[in-house]
């Protein structure tokens, strides 16, 4: 199991703060496309993913108990 | 180092607490610099602004932050709060300090502080406008990620 | 405006209020410079510093700092307070703030300020050290007017 | 009449925070050779002049009630 976790746009356009995926062993990438097609959120493409509160790479492979966070374009300051 | 240097809060920031914190014998420098919300933007009037982060990334990457600020200026101290929530015209969303033994540094690395502050610290904001309302980083306007996509692991030569 | 943004006090600096004078619905940005006494200048331990102002000449010359500010960054505005007498380490000199629609501005105009403020602001300290005392200026390593004795009248060009 | 201030070293040096000059339109020049002299201050060329709270050049002439500030470099900040 993957938690995956929603922020800013992502989170009002799936009305979701947190998606718990049955997966283990994909890659980031892999997660995003799953997302994306089930939850029809194109704009994921531009997303970036952070892994356990690290940015994560596309070809990093998540693992069950991994905590994923979709990362919008930030607009902190 | 008891102090917490890098920290979400969402409540008023306290600015003379947050000099405190750098604060220190061998400073002859402190510069500050505080975002505040803005009434217009581009002939646009905002109401108000509301902040969201995710939480514990943020301050570990306002911590990064710190971290590099101390590789690349010598003697430097850093501390950085961001508030979340509701923001109202005036109110300040950030505050970052920076102490140093000298003033030039001190202005670079707080400029540094809130450059790297918009590229990698997970905070969004969504701008309450008279008229509407938008997530910034949604809009058009904005590319996302203006230093390619691997500028967040990126701790070197960035200015 | 009836507020006194360009002032010379003998007491503490008060960070907060100076912040206030300039917050406003159109700024974005604040920036604060705090020049503190530190304690270790080349190896010479500093045990206080004694600052004194041409104290209506000085006011006069914090205004025109600011003046020069305006008209070479649009829509800023500047407070500068200057403390004067007896300062102990860790103890706030001088306090500039700036603030501006856009963060780049109040950075610049800042520093700007307090690089006028060591060119042309008739203030002089004098370093009490550990083993003896000088006012600064007095010393060899200081050349007198690095600009050339005319910067103090050139209001434009300067940085 | 014209009133001449004194700060930092040069107060120090002459133990003087004012001096009273007898002289009226003569150069600031004029001035600070006379109060070299007077006072024993060789330091005084590297000195910047300030008439009425405004800074003044060496050609500037003073006249009598002008209030002349003799600034040593400055090091506030």
């Amino acid at each position: 199991m993957i938690t995956v976790l929603l922020f800013a746009q992502l989170q009002e356009s799936t009305g979701k703060e947190k998606i718990e995926v049955e997966a283990s062993n994909i890659s980031v990438l892999e997660l995003k496309e799953k997302l994306k097609t089930i939850y029809k959120l194109p704009q994921i493409d531009h997303v970036m993913t952070a892994v356990n509160e690290e940015y994560a790479f596309p070809d990093d492979i998540l693992f069950s108990g991994d905590v994923v966070a979709l990362i919008p374009p930030v607009s902190g300051g | 180092m008891d102090k917490v240097m890098f920290n979400i809060v969402d409540e008023p920031i306290q600015i003379e607490e947050l000099i405190e914190k750098v604060t220190r014998r061998e400073a002859g420098a402190i510069t500050t610099f505080l975002g505040t919300v803005r009434e217009w933007t581009k002939g646009r009037r905002t109401l108000y602004l509301e902040y969201q982060a995710y939480k514990p990334m943020a301050v570990k990457m306002l911590s990064q932050i710190g971290k590099e600020i101390n590789e690349k200026w010598e003697n430097t101290e850093v501390a950085i709060t961001h508030r979340i929530g509701r923001l109202y015209i005036s109110e300040v969303a950030v505050a970052i300090v920076v102490s140093s033994p000298h003033r030039k540094a001190a202005y670079e690395a707080n400029e540094y502080a809130i450059e790297r502050i918009k590229e990698i610290v997970p905070i969004w904001k969504k701008e309450h406008w008279e008229d509407g309302e938008t997530w910034i980083g949604d809009q058009l306007e904005k590319v996302p990620y203006p230093h390619g996509e691997l500028s967040v692991f990126a701790k070197e030569d960035l200015e």
